[in-house]
């Protein structure tokens, strides 16, 4: 096909596959972990770190990504302090954040460049070093949840059997969130906030009503994304059309759709 | 531990309501939406009024917000010069909250097209000087003469400018440019410079897949060696024509924080010029 | 006999009010202790205690001769049925998986062998679950689910079993199919520690019973006398006591 | 004190007195329901309805608030049809409807307008019109939240039990649903996004945590509305910084300390 | 007598398998039903099926002599405790508020009278809640959440009272107590559906037994034999039948 006789849409096909997976993965794992909004969340909350690397004149990427990780490892300190939901820090951070930001930029006279579009990512504008970056942490974040697996389902289904048990629950907390995080931001500046958001939701949740096995489930998630991403790009470019939004809209027709299939389970 | 507060809270209001509004001088304040048009408002209005630029440095929609500062000097202002359109919506918004003698710019400015940037054409910018004239003046009938002194000086200056720019870009055969916001839209029009086309066609559009390789075919059959840019803009697609190309990027200010209205068209006018030497080589 | 669980001194509370308050109670290896007590007496939170979930106000607790709180690979040995467990019933878990997270914990997250399986389908086979093994547990009725949670927990092959009101809704009869188990268990020199209300079942199969309301009422052998004693202590008046007989 | 001599700082105080009624409200259903997240979704599902009208050439706040509305009540359906939470359809939504209005807007040629600009509301920039139609509505709120709060605490207690005693669910969740759709447009519109979400959710988690009364939890985070909103206010004007993000921070101050103070419970 | 429930010919399903098939009954005004079964057998299913919350795939359920789908203002007079209600935990409600959530069910969510007081006052005492009235839900043992949501339903002053194994969790003495109550309920003429495996006390209370297993196996007086029959057939083979007897 004409369309792929580009290399910046093989490099976005390649980069569609490997945000498939990350995202399917990150994607179950949030909605089963009732975080929806994590990734909403955090990809608004990196703006504070953001306009810190910008005022101080350090590396804007460096500091955000430390910055966000911060903010995720003070979540379960804040969930265990206070007994709120794991959503609700997110939530604050999602305004603080951007307050911060706003205020920092404020003492910074002159033109500002829009520091929010350093999230505003194209799968149309991947480079070659964002590939390799995202290959490493695609095998990265398989091998964990690979390994760790079990451990995982245990702690989402029941916490505090997992802890007596003698699984280490905050520890492993911790390094899910990490990845997740790093998983957030990275594919936000990839692809830009809206898709990123769109293909971690919206797959996994089309997909769990009807497939009641989790390893399954990711399978199909995958493959609903690759196929959201690759006729995104298709019809993107036939009707000359943006191609992110594209994306996202193919995505939630599956999802309008599948809620009109009869689902195994209905009572 | 509620009800105290609340008693707190209701006299803390009651105390607000009884301050009467201390009637602030209103006098020859001008208050502006963005630099530009302050620029041009000084020439016609001299050191007879004292103008204020609005524009907050960044003015993204998840961010924008005025400081109290800003909020004062509208207060205080008598007149709020509002370019129009999509610009400065925002200051649009403040003058009304403020219920202020607001003067938009794209009301009186005879112009079918929805792009807003008609300041950084020097002929619309005599429009543009002629509208604020005739405000002020019918503020303000005693120095009428004044203010039309200063707009004849303002626009023999412009028709100076307007020579200047034909004369420098005259020797250029080939003027063809790619640019990314339609910021020097009526610049373009007014000079001939042909845009063979603009990457983002308004605010919040994000080019297509089509709309990229077109650009990518224009550039490589064109030979098209600049695409112009705003200093603010950070598009992660300019990265990939780039990569496909090995096109420059080149920022052009259409705002100009603190810059004469004059040296702002001349800065831009040059870089042009740099950009049509190289591609005319 | 060696010691598995020995508290002393414990005291807990919550808000302002004291929950437990000295407690000191044992159980030695291939002993069965049952808890009672009335509603709200600081039986599960014990339990929690004892299992290191919450970490007490004051007081030693130990277990396998070692500070609860400081137990790593020895966590493994103990099954722990918790009285209301907060489950994420949405993860679509099969009965089979949910049993296997309690062979899993012991044989270190690797890989399951064959004795696995084995020993899964024999806790399967004795909770009557087997036949539901590929059911999705929020799609079961309760009493099932809660025979799923024991099956964890006996999956584990624990040396000490924590059982919070396990039989809480499972029907008569493999409710007795689960106390002939206990009784195995116990012959195996396991350590058991029982929650329960059915007075009458647990005088018949416990070794030591331990009767509390916020102080530790009564700690020993269930002769029938010593039991209405302590329950009339524990509950306030005498009321009907409920004993069960074998027909 | 000076700073109230202006009449734009009168004005804020007034809205924010009556904004700190509506988000105190709003933002305790909110995360005793578990949708902390509806805020920041609505706000940015709006643009799907304003690019509708942009194209259409309707009016636009009109049709934004319509299309909103319809998503809202889209969401007890797509629960009931999927099975999934109820911030599922908000997360989806937030996404798809930010492609939908790219998508729409690619339609159009020539020079489109920032829609987002609709949401950009300030405290400063409140006008009177806006004061009385928020006057009217938080009373509106005030006296459904007054008249149904027994009903609403059951359903949010014990959902299937309060339809048994023959609660209809249903019908009053939809109308919850529709005023807290109708908040957070007005709220968002009069205020700004970051400003609006910070309101609703910052104050009701702090004081979650602290009071075990819900009705004087209502109280106390109007209280503490107002106090961040106070300061907020006299802060930004003496350090000439942007007032909303100063709101914001101090709101997130007051979280952040009371997280070292202990609480009634503890275990 | 009236016919305070009527079911007729009534099947459903979840998935694939049938759970309830061609089930007939009928509870009349003042009866005491007990339903037994074992695990999974569909008890509660039936149970939902009645109060309306799931709809059934075939047959006629009528309540009230009404179809249950159609009722209305009826609905007041159904006092409903399941088996594992999916609560908001974080929600911070006093024992006495959701006391009060059934009164306000038949008050017409009109302010409390001095009358619905009384008989708060009464369900609470009664379930010997009343000395922790306000505390909060959340922070309850099990045992203690349970009679809450026990009084709760006793608070409707319900027509017909439907128990999905209301005591679970309660120890003895609240058990002796409750039944009490029930037995007064019968005598007021009020009808009571109870879901237990205590067969033991159930075939002491109640009027007549329904024993179901998918199937309605048996559905009249528990007579013992009758009922040993029944349970034969119901949990497959002969087991230890264990009975309560007073002392
Ligand atoms: N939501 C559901 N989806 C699918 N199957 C279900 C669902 N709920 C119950 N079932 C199945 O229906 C059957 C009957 O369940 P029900 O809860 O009615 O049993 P029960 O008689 O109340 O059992 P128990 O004594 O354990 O409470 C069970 O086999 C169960 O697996
Ligand atoms: N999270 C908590 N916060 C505050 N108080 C609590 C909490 N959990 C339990 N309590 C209180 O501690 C006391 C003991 O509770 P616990 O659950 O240990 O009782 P129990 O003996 O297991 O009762 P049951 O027989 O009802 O299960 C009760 O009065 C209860 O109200
Ligand atoms: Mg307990
Ligand atoms: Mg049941
Ligand atoms: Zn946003």
């Amino acid at each position: 096909m004409e369309i792929f006789a580009y290399s910046f849409t093989q490099r976005a096909l390649i980069a569609g596959f490997l945000i498939s997976i990350i995202s399917s993965i990150i994607g179950l794992y949030l909605i089963y972990r009732r975080m929806t909004f994590m990734s909403a969340g955090i990809s608004h909350a990196v703006f504070g770190g953001l306009s810190i690397g910008y005022l101080l004149g350090i590396n804007m990427t460096l500091t955000a990504i430390v910055f966000t990780i911060l903010l995720i490892w003070s979540i379960p300190y804040i969930v265990k302090r206070s007994k709120l939901q794991q959503e609700i820090p997110v939530g604050i951070f999602y305004s603080s954040s951007m307050a911060l930001g706003a205020l920092l930029l404020s003492f910074h006279k002159g033109y500002t460049t829009d520091l929010f579009s350093f999230l505003f990512g194209s799968i149309l504008s991947v480079k070659e070093e964002d590939l390799i970056l995202t290959l490493l942490f695609t095998i990265g974040i398989l091998v964990f949840f690979i390994k760790n697996y079990w451990k995982i389902i245990f702690i989402i289904f029941d916490k505090e059997t997992a802890e007596a048990s003698g699984l280490n629950v905050y520890k492993l907390e911790r390094w899910i969130l990490t990845l997740t995080g790093i998983a957030i931001v990275l594919t936000s500046k990839l692809v830009g906030i809206i898709l990123s958001s769109a293909l971690i939701i919206i797959p996994a949740a089309t997909v769990i009503p009807f497939i009641k096995d989790i390893k399954k489930s990711v399978f199909a998630t995958i493959s609903l994304n690759l196929i959201s991403i690759f006729s995104g790009l298709i019809f993107s470019y036939y009707f000359n059309i943006p191609t992110g939004a594209t994306i996202v809209m193919v995505a939630t027709i599956f999802f309008l759709s599948s809620l009109f299939i009869k689902k195994p389970t209905n009572h | 531990m509620n009800k105290p507060k609340i008693k707190l809270i209701l006299t803390l209001l009651l105390i607000i309501f009884i301050i009467p509004s201390t009637s602030l001088s209103q006098e020859r304040n001008i208050a502006v939406s963005i630099p530009p048009i302050g620029s041009i408002t000084k020439y016609i209005v001299g050191d007879l009024w004292k103008i204020s630029v609005l524009l907050p440095s960044n003015t993204n929609p998840h961010l924008f917000e005025p400081t109290p500062q800003i909020m004062k000097e509208l207060e205080k202002a008598k007149i709020v010069v509002i370019n129009g359109k999509d610009v400065d919506l925002w200051a649009k918004k403040l003058a009304d909250s403020a219920q202020k003698d607001t003067l938009v710019l794209s009301d009186y400015l005879k112009i079918k097209e929805e792009n807003p940037h008609f300041w950084l054409d020097p002929i619309l910018a005599k429009d543009i000087a002629n509208i604020i004239y005739k405000k002020v003046s019918s503020i303000d009938p005693s120095n009428k003469n004044y203010y039309l002194k200063n707009l004849n000086k303002f626009n023999k200056q412009i028709d100076e400018l307007n020579k200047y720019i034909i004369k420098e870009l005259s020797i250029f055969k080939n003027k063809e440019i790619i640019a990314y916001h339609p910021s020097f839209y009526y610049f373009f029009k007014r000079y001939n410079i042909k845009v063979l086309s603009y990457i983002e066609e308004g605010e919040g559009k994000e080019p297509s897949l089509k709309k990229i390789s077109e650009i990518i075919r224009l550039i490589k059959s064109k030979n098209i060696k600049y695409i112009i840019k705003e200093p603010f803009i950070n598009t992660p697609t300019l990265g990939t024509i780039q990569k496909e190309t090995k096109v420059k990027i080149v920022d052009m200010d259409p705002i100009g924080y603190n810059k004469d209205y004059f040296e702002l068209i001349k800065e831009n006018v040059k870089i042009l010029k740099e950009i049509f030497y190289e591609q005319n080589r | 006999m060696n010691k598995i669980v020995e508290i002393k001194n414990l005291y807990h509370r919550y808000d302002q009010d004291l929950i437990l308050e000295n407690v000191n109670m044992e159980v030695l290896e291939g002993e069965f202790l049952a808890i009672i007590g009335p509603n709200g007496a600081g039986k599960s939170t014990l339990l929690k205690i004892i299992v290191g979930i919450i970490k007490p106000l004051k007081g030693i607790v130990k277990v396998f001769n070692k500070d609860v709180q400081s137990l790593k690979e020895e966590r493994k040995w103990i099954g722990y049925v918790p009285q209301k467990p907060d489950l994420e019933k949405y993860l679509p878990l099969k009965v089979k998986d949910i049993v296997a997270l309690g062979r899993r914990v012991v044989n270190n997250w690797q890989k399951l062998t064959y004795y696995d399986f084995e020993i899964m389908d024999k806790v399967m086979e004795d909770m009557e679950i087997k036949s539901i093994e590929d059911k999705i547990y929020g799609e079961l009725s309760g009493g099932q689910q809660q025979r799923v949670l024991i099956a964890r927990a006996l999956a584990q092959e624990p040396k000490l079993l924590i059982l919070d009101e396990p039989t809480v809704g499972i029907d008569v009869k493999t409710q007795n199919k689960f106390y002939t188990l206990l009784r195995d268990l116990k012959k195996q020199n396991k350590s058991i520690i029982l929650v329960s209300h059915d007075i009458g079942i647990i005088s018949k199969e416990v070794d030591r019973l331990a009767c509390i309301n916020r102080k530790l009422y009564l700690h020993g052998c269930p002769e029938e006398i010593q039991i209405h004693g302590a329950l009339k202590e524990l509950y306030g008046e005498n009321f009907l006591l409920l004993t069960h007989k074998e027909e």
